[in-house]
C-alpha cells in the first residue's frame, strides 16, 4: 500500500486499515442488499454501502491531503437524503396498495 | 505499524463497532432494531471520519444520516407497523447462498483491489490542504467556488425530491 | 419619413386586436348559445364598432403614413432627371447564412410609391365599404382581423427590398386570400373555392422560390440590389441561359398570383367570398403583384427577350381569352372576374413588349375602376339580398341610382372611353405593342378592347336598364358607408388617367419618366404622331362599337329570366357548338380535370394503396413481429423479482472489478 | 505536570463544574421552581410542606421515583425498553460540552476558556446531540408495545424533525452573522460591536424573526407546552413514557429538564449575547466570575420563560402544530436567513 502522498502529514493509522473496513462494511451492505427480503432492510443495508463508499472517500482525501474528498461525500449524504425521502414514500405507498414491503411478495417487474 | 498510540486504539474500537453493528443489522430480524444498529455503525464511521480530519463530516453523519435519515426510516416502519419478518423460511435458497458468496467475493475483490491500487489521480490538489486546524471555512469556499454548480443542481434535486415524496405518499384513493 | 415599417406594421396590429377581440368574444358568445357562429346573427353594436374603428382605423392610418412618405418622394424624384435614389431602411437581420444576410429591409422608390399609392387608398376606401357591406355577419370581427392581416402581408409585398422578404408578403397575402375566398366557410363551394385558390397558387409559388433560388445563384444576392446588377449587365449585354430560365420561374409565379394563363382557374371561383375581398385582394390589389414582380425585375427580363415574348403573348391570350368567357357570364360578379383576367393579360401584354411604366400604369388605373364597379356590383347585390345572377335584376338605375352613375363611370373607364382613366392606360399599352412591331398582338389587344366594352356595357343594361325581373322592384340603395366609397373611387377612375397622357395629347407621360428610374425601359419603336393619333381614334371608334353592340342586345333586356336578350339568344343559337363552349368557359375546368387532377388522384391512390399501406407498412409490422419474437424469448430471464435483478447485476459488477484487477 | 496532563485535568474541572451545577443545582430547583410557578399561576400554594418553602420536594421527588417498582410490559421489546431512556438522558447530558458558559479566567499560570470543548462545529454538535435524543423517545413508544405510546413515539419524531428544519435554518442566519460554528466565537462576534449604534449586536435585534423562530421551536424541540403533543395526557394518557415508572421515568423526567436548560442555554448564547453584556469586558477571576453569572441570568431567565408559557398556552392541535412548524415557519426563517445575509452583504451587522 503506497503511504499518502508528498507533503501531507503523515497519518497515525495506515491508512489501509480504512480502506478494508471500508471495503468490509460495503461487503456487509451488499449482503444485506441480496440477502433482505424486507424492502426497508435493504434500502438501509443500500446506505450502509454508501457510507462505506464515503469513508473511502474520506480515507483516499486525507491521504492525498486534499479537501476535494470531502466535498463529494457531502453531496453523497445530501443525495442519499434524498433518495430516502423518495424511496420510503415510494413503500408507504406500495405498503399501501399491497399490505407488504417484503420484495418477494411484491414481484412486479415481471410481464 | 507504528506504535500503539491512541489515536490506533480509538480506530480499533471506532472500526469494531462499526463493523459489528453493521453485521447486526444484516442478521437482526427486527427492522428497527436494524435501524438502532445501522445508528451505532454510523457513529463508529463518524469517529473514523473525525480521525480521518473530517469532523465536519462527521458531524453532518450524524446530523443528517443519523439524525434525519435513520429517524424517517424508523417512522415508516412505526407508519408500517412492521414486526419481525415473517415466514423466515426463505422460499428461494440459491437466492441466500449465491447472494452471501458474490458478497463476500466481491468484498474480497474490492478489498484486493484497493489495497493494491496507488493513491488515486496523481494530478494537481484541487482543494487546500488537510488536515488544517479549522477546514469548515475552506469547505464552504470550496463548495461555493468549484462545486457551485453541482451545490445548485443538488437543491433542485432536493426540491424535487421533496415535491414526490409528497405526491408519492398522499392519499389518492381514499 | 424615417419609418417605413410602420405603414406594414399598423395593420398588423390591427390583425393581432381584431383577432383577439373577435376569438375572446366569439367564445363567450359560443358559452353563453351553444356553437359559435349563427349566422345572421348581427354582434353588438360595441364590438361591431370596435372592429370597424379598429379596421378601418389602422389601415386610414397606414395609408396617411405612407402618403406622407411618398408624396414628398415623388415630387422630389420628378424634379432631378435620373430620379431620387430608393429608400432603403434596414429593420434588423432576419437571417444570416455565412457571409450572406437576408434583411428585414423595407425600400422606398418610385415603383413600390406607385403601388403604395393605390393599394393603401383602394385598401382603405374598401375597410370603410366594409363597414356597411358587412354589418349583418357574424364573422365580422373574423372578417376585418382577415382584412388587417391581408393589408400588412400586401404592404411588406409592396415594401420589400428583397425577394424573401417579397415572398413572405407574397404568402401572406394568398394566405389572407384563401382566408376570405373561404370566409362563408359553412358554404361548400366557398371553401372548395379557397382550397383551389390556395392550390393554384401552390403551382405559380413553386416556380416563383425556384426563381428566388436561381436569382440568388445569378447574382449571389436576392435583395433588389440584383437589379443594378442586372443593369449593368444589359450594358454589358450578356444574358446567359440561367437568366431565361429564372425569367420563365419569377413569370410562372406571377402567372399563379395573377391568375394568368392556365393558372387563371382559381381566380372566377374567388369570387365565392365578400364583395369587398373581391375587389380589393381579386381586382386591385394581390392579383396585379404578379405585375409588380414582373416590373420590379424587369431589368432581367430584359436580358431574355424571349421571355419577355412569351410573357406577352400568354398576357394576349389570357386576355381575349378570358374576355371571350366573360361574354356569356350571367353572374355579375363572375363577369368581373373574367374582366380581371383579361385586364391582368393586358398588363403582362404591355410587360412583354417592354412597356413596363404602360403596365404599371393600368396596374394603377385599373385599382380604381375594377374596384368601383366590384364594389358597385357589391352594392347591386347587396339592394338585390345577395342576387347575383344578372337576368333576375334590370331595371336598376333608378332604384340605386348612386350605384348606377359611379358604376357607369366606372364601366366607360375600363371600356376605355376618352378622357377616362381606362383610356389612356389601355392606348398606352396598346400604343407600345404596336410601336414594339408586335402587330398582332397589337390587333389582339384592340379585339380584346372591344370585347370589354361590349361585355362591360352588357353587364351595366342587364343590370341596370329595362325592365325590372326577379326582385328588382324592392331594391333599395346601400347607407352611406359604400356610396361615398363608391363615388370617390369613380372620382379617380376619372381623373387618375390624367397622369399618365401620352405627349401627343400634350401630356408629359409622367409615369413614364416618373417610373424610369426603377423600372428598365428597353427601346421600343417610336411611332410617327399622326399614326399614334389614328391608333387612339382607332381603339376609341372599337370601344364604342362594343358599347353601342352591348346596347342593342341588352339596352331593353325585358321580359322573362331565361331569355333576357333575344337577339344573344339568337345567335348563340346560329354560332351553336362555339357558344355553347364560351358559355361552358370554353371547358377549362373540366380540361384541367380531366388532364390533370385525374392523373393525380390515381398515382395518389396508387401509393396510398399500394406503396404505402403494403410496403411501408409491411416493414413496420414485420419489426414488431420480430421484436415480439424476441420479446417472449427474453420474458423467461424476467422473473420480476428484485432481488435476482440485484444478484445479476452483483455478478457483472464482480465480474468488472476481477477483470480491472486482473488486467 | 505536563501540558497533556494539565489539559485533561482542566476539562475533567470543567466536566465537574458544569454537571455540579446542573445537575446538582439547577435541576431539583428547577422541579420545585415548575411546581411553585404552576401555583402561582394557578392561583393555590404548590408544594410548600417539604423543607421550607417545600424546597426539598425535589429532593422527595427523587426519592420516591427510586424506591418505586420497576415495571416493564409483559410484551415490550426489554432490550430498547430499557436503553431507549439513556438514549435521551446521555445527548441531553452532553449537550453542555460546546456551550461557552463564561468568558475565561486566569488560573494557575494558564489561561483557561470557560467552555468544555470549543470544537469548531459546534452547533452541528448541539444539533447532531439533540436528533439523536429523538432515538430516546421514538424508542421508548415503540418498545412499550403500547399504542399510545406508539402514537407518541411518532409525534415526537414527525414533531422533532419538522422544527429542526425550521430551526436550523434559524441558526444558520446567526453562523452567517458570526462567520463560524464556533459556539465562543458566536458569542465574541456578539460582544464585539454595537447595531444600528445604539444596540447591543445580539442576534436577537437584527435577527428578531430568527429568535423567535428558534424560541418557539425551542418549545416544540424539547415537547414542552404549548408543544407537548408527544406525551399529551388528555389523548395519550402520557405517551411515550406511558409504561414507564420508577427512575426510568425520573430519567425521562431529567432528560426533558435537562434538554429545558440546554435549550435556554443555547437561546441565550445564540441571541443573547452568552456571557457578555454591554459595556462589561471581564477580565481576571472575578471577571470571570461576572461573566458566569452574567449567562447564568440569562439562561435562567429562558428557563423561568419556559416554566410561564408552561403553564400559559394550552396545547396545540397536531396539525396546527405541523402546519405552524411546515407551512409558517420554514417559510419564515428562509425568510430571515435571506434578510440576515443582506444585513451581513451590506456590512450593516
Amino acid at each position: 500500500m503506497t503511504g499518502a502522498l508528498p507533503g501531507v502529514a503523515p497519518m497515525a493509522v495506515p491508512p489501509g486499515a480504512f480502506l478494508v473496513v471500508a471495503t468490509l462494511l460495503f461487503a456487509i451492505g451488499l449482503a444485506g442488499a441480496l440477502l433482505k427480503r424486507n424492502a426497508l432492510s435493504i434500502f438501509l443495508s443500500i446506505e450502509l454501502m454508501l457510507n462505506a463508499v464515503n469513508l473511502l472517500f474520506l480515507t483516499y482525501a486525507r491521504m492525498r491531503g486534499d479537501l476535494a474528498g470531502q466535498m463529494i461525500v457531502f453531496f453523497v449524504i445530501a443525495v442519499a437524503a434524498a433518495e430516502a425521502a423518495v424511496g420510503l414514500a415510494i413503500f408507504v405507498a406500495l405498503f399501501r396498495t399491497h399490505r407488504t414491503v417484503d420484495v418477494d411478495k411484491i414481484a412486479l417487474l415481471k410481464w | 505499524m507504528p506504535a500503539l498510540s491512541g489515536e490506533l486504539v480509538v480506530f480499533g474500537f471506532a472500526s469494531f463497532l462499526a463493523l459489528a453493528f453493521a453485521l447486526l443489522m444484516v442478521v437482526q430480524k427486527t427492522p428497527v432494531r436494524s435501524v438502532l444498529s445501522l445508528v451505532v455503525t454510523f457513529f463508529g464511521l463518524s469517529v473514523l471520519a473525525i480521525l480521518l480530519a473530517a469532523p465536519f463530516i462527521a458531524a453532518l453523519q450524524i446530523f443528517v444520516y443519523a439524525g434525519a435519515i435513520l429517524v424517517l426510516f424508523l417512522f415508516v416502519i412505526m407508519l408500517l407497523n412492521l414486526k419481525e419478518e415473517t415466514a423466515d423460511k426463505d422460499d428461494r435458497p440459491v437466492q441466500r447462498t449465491l447472494g452471501l458468496l458474490v458478497a463476500l467475493a466481491l468484498g474480497g475483490l474490492l478489498a484486493g483491489a484497493t489495497l493494491r491500487a496507488p493513491v488515486p489521480p496523481r494530478g494537481p490538489l484541487t482543494g487546500p490542504r488537510i488536515p488544517m486546524p479549522d477546514e469548515i471555512p475552506a469547505l464552504g469556499r470550496l463548495l461555493f467556488s468549484d462545486y457551485l454548480f453541482a451545490f445548485e443542481v443538488l437543491s433542485l434535486l432536493l426540491l424535487v425530491a421533496a415535491v414526490g415524496a409528497l405526491l408519492l405518499s398522499k392519499r389518492r384513493f381514499e | 419619413m424615417k419609418q417605413l415599417w410602420l405603414i406594414p406594421a399598423l395593420p398588423l396590429a390591427g390583425f393581432l386586436l381584431n383577432g383577439l377581440v373577435a376569438l375572446v368574444a366569439s367564445s363567450m358568445r359560443a358559452e353563453k348559445e351553444s356553437g359559435a357562429d349563427h349566422p345572421g346573427v348581427p354582434l353588438p353594436y360595441a364590438q361591431r364598432l370596435f372592429h370597424g374603428v379598429v379596421g378601418v382605423g389602422s389601415v386610414g392610418l397606414a395609408a396617411v403614413l405612407s402618403f406622407a412618405a411618398l408624396v414628398p418622394y415623388a415630387l422630389g424624384s420628378m424634379q432631378v432627371p435620373e430620379g431620387l435614389a430608393p429608400i432603403v431602411q434596414k429593420v434588423y437581420t432576419w437571417m444570416a447564412a455565412g457571409d450572406y444576410t437576408v434583411d428585414v429591409a423595407f425600400r422606398l422608390d418610385t415603383l413600390s410609391a406607385l403601388m403604395l399609392s393605390f393599394v393603401t387608398l383602394v385598401g382603405t376606401l374598401i375597410h370603410v365599404y366594409s363597414v356597411g357591406y358587412m354589418q349583418k355577419e357574424e364573422g365580422y370581427g373574423r372578417y376585418f382581423s382577415y382584412l388587417n392581416l391581408f393589408m400588412f402581408a400586401m404592404l411588406t409585398l409592396v415594401l420589400a427590398d428583397s425577394l424573401p422578404l417579397l415572398f413572405v408578403g407574397w404568402e401572406g397575402v394568398g394566405l389572407c386570400s384563401y382566408l376570405l375566398i373561404g370566409y362563408y366557410y359553412d358554404k361548400d363551394f366557398a371553401v372548395a373555392a379557397g382550397k383551389k385558390a390556395f392550390i393554384a397558387n401552390r403551382v405559380g409559388d413553386f416556380g416563383m422560390v425556384l426563381g428566388i433560388f436561381g436569382v440568388f445563384a445569378l447574382f449571389g444576392t436576392a435583395d433588389f440590389s440584383f437589379v443594378e446588377l442586372a443593369k449593368r449587365q444589359v450594358l454589358a449585354g450578356n444574358a446567359p441561359l440561367g437568366v431565361y430560365a429564372v425569367c420563365l420561374l419569377l413569370f410562372l409565379g406571377a402567372c399563379g398570383k395573377s391568375a394568368q394563363g392556365p393558372l387563371y382557374v382559381w381566380l372566377p371561383d374567388a369570387m365565392a367570398g365578400p364583395t369587398p375581398v373581391s375587389a380589393l385582394i381579386h381586382a386591385a390589389t394581390m392579383v396585379t403583384a404578379g405585375v409588380y414582380l414582373i416590373a420590379r425585375c424587369s431589368a432581367l427580363f430584359v436580358l431574355a427577350p424571349d421571355a419577355l415574348t412569351l410573357v406577352a403573348w400568354i398576357g394576349a391570350g389570357t386576355a381575349i381569352f378570358a374576355a371571350t368567357i366573360g361574354l356569356a357570364q350571367n353572374d355579375i360578379k363572375k363577369v368581373l372576374a373574367y374582366s380581371t383576367v383579361s385586364q391582368l393579360g393586358y398588363m403582362f401584354l404591355a410587360c412583354g413588349v417592354g412597356a413596363f411604366g404602360a403596365g404599371m400604369f393600368h396596374v394603377f388605373t385599373h385599382s380604381f375602376f375594377k374596384a368601383c364597379l366590384f364594389l358597385g356590383s357589391g352594392s347591386v347585390i347587396h339592394a338585390m339580398h345577395h342576387e347575383q345572377d344578372m337576368r333576375k335584376m334590370g331595371g336598376l338605375a333608378g332604384r340605386i341610382p348612386q350605384t348606377f352613375r359611379t358604376m357607369l363611370v366606372a364601366t366607360l373607364a375600363i371600356a376605355g372611353i376618352f378622357p377616362l382613366a381606362g383610356f389612356f392606360s389601355k392606348d398606352m399599352i396598346l400604343g407600345s405593342a404596336a410601336a414594339s412591331g408586335h402587330w398582332v398582338l397589337y390587333l389582339v389587344g384592340l379585339f380584346t378592347a372591344g370585347l370589354t366594352a361590349f361585355y362591360m356595357f352588357r353587364l351595366v343594361s342587364m343590370t341596370f336598364f329595362g325592365a325590372p325581373r326577379g326582385h328588382a322592384e324592392h331594391a333599395h340603395e346601400s347607407p352611406a358607408t359604400m356610396t361615398v366609397p363608391l363615388w370617390i373611387l369613380a372620382a379617380f377612375s376619372v381623373v387618375a388617367g390624367a397622369v399618365g397622357i401620352p405627349a401627343v395629347l400634350g401630356g408629359t407621360d409622367a409615369v413614364g419618366r416618373f417610373l424610369e428610374p426603377s423600372v428598365a425601359h428597353p427601346p421600343i419603336g417610336e411611332m410617327a404622331h399622326g399614326l399614334e393619333i389614328g391608333l387612339m381614334l382607332l381603339s376609341l371608334g372599337v370601344a364604342v362599337t362594343g358599347l353601342a353592340w352591348a346596347w342593342r342586345w341588352y339596352g331593353r333586356a325585358a321580359g322573362p329570366v331565361e331569355a333576357v336578350s333575344p337577339q344573344a339568344h339568337a345567335f348563340y343559337e346560329k354560332t351553336g357548338a362555339l357558344g355553347r363552349l364560351v358559355a361552358n368557359r370554353w371547358n377549362v375546368d373540366e380540361g384541367i380535370e380531366a388532364l390533370v387532377l385525374s392523373p393525380f388522384r390515381k398515382i395518389g391512390t396508387f401509393l396510398w394503396r399500394g406503396f404505402d399501406a403494403l410496403f411501408i407498412d409491411g416493414i413496420a409490422n414485420a419489426s414488431a413481429f420480430l421484436v415480439e419474437l424476441l420479446g417472449d424469448l427474453l420474458r423467461f430471464f424476467t422473473t420480476g423479482h428484485v432481488r435476482n435483478y440485484a444478484l445479476a447485476f452483483t455478478l457483472g459488477f464482480a465480474a468488472l472489478v476481477a477483470y480491472v484487477w486482473m488486467s | 505536570m505536563s501540558p497533556a496532563l494539565a489539559t485533561a485535568l482542566e476539562g475533567a474541572a470543567k466536566i465537574a463544574f458544569v454537571w455540579g451545577v446542573v445537575l446538582g443545582a439547577v435541576l431539583p430547583n428547577l422541579i420545585w421552581v415548575e411546581r411553585r410557578m404552576a401555583g402561582l399561576i394557578q392561583d393555590r400554594p404548590g408544594p410548600n410542606r417539604v423543607g421550607p418553602f417545600g424546597l426539598l420536594q425535589a429532593i422527595a421527588d427523587i426519592l420516591k421515583m427510586f424506591m418505586k417498582e420497576d415495571v416493564v410490559p409483559m410484551y415490550a421489546d426489554r432490550l430498547l425498553h430499557t436503553i431507549a431512556p439513556l438514549i435521551l438522558l446521555v445527548p441531553a447530558m452532553t449537550t453542555f460540552a460546546v456551550i461557552p458558559f463564561g468568558s475565561s479566567i486566569h488560573l494557575f499560570g494558564r489561561d483557561i476558556p470557560l467552555v468544555i470543548a470549543d470544537v469548531n462545529i459546534g452547533i452541528l454538535y448541539v444539533f447532531a446531540l439533540t436528533s439523536i435524543g429523538i432515538y430516546g423517545l421514538v424508542l421508548a413508544g415503540w418498545a412499550s408495545n403500547n399504542k399510545f405510546a406508539l402514537m407518541g413515539g411518532l409525534r415526537s419524531s414527525a414533531q422533532v424533525i419538522s422544527y429542526e428544519l425550521a430551526m436550523g435554518i434559524a441558526a444558520i442566519s446567526v453562523l452567517l452573522a458570526a462567520g463560524s460554528l464556533r459556539l465562543t466565537k458566536v458569542v465574541e462576534y456578539q460582544a464585539s460591536g454595537t447595531f444600528l449604534g445604539f444596540l447591543p449586536l445580539w442576534n436577537c435585534f437584527p435577527q428578531a424573526l430568527g429568535c423567535m423562530i428558534f424560541v418557539v421551536s425551542a418549545f416544540a424541540e424539547t415537547n414542552r407546552l404549548p408543544f407537548d403533543l408527544p406525551e399529551a395526557e388528555a389523548e395519550l394518557v402520557a405517551g411515550y413514557h406511558t409504561e414507564y415508572s420508577a427512575f426510568r421515568f425520573g430519567m425521562f423526567f431529567m432528560a426533558e429538564y435537562l434538554n429545558l436548560i440546554a435549550a435556554s442555554a443555547m437561546m441565550a448564547t445564540l441571541y443573547f449575547g452568552g456571557w457578555s453584556l454591554p459595556g462589561l469586558h471581564p477580565t481576571g477571576i472575578l471577571g470571570g466570575v461576572i461573566s458566569i453569572a452574567v449567562f447564568a441570568a440569562k439562561t435562567g431567565f429562558f428557563i423561568f420563560l419556559f416554566v410561564w408559557v408552561r403553564w400559559t398556552l394550552p396545547r396545540f392541535r397536531f396539525d396546527q402544530l405541523m402546519n405552524l412548524g411546515w407551512k409558517v415557519f420554514l417559510p419564515l426563517s428562509l425568510l430571515n436567513l435571506i434578510v440576515t445575509g443582506a444585513l451581513v452583504l451590506w456590512g450593516v451587522v
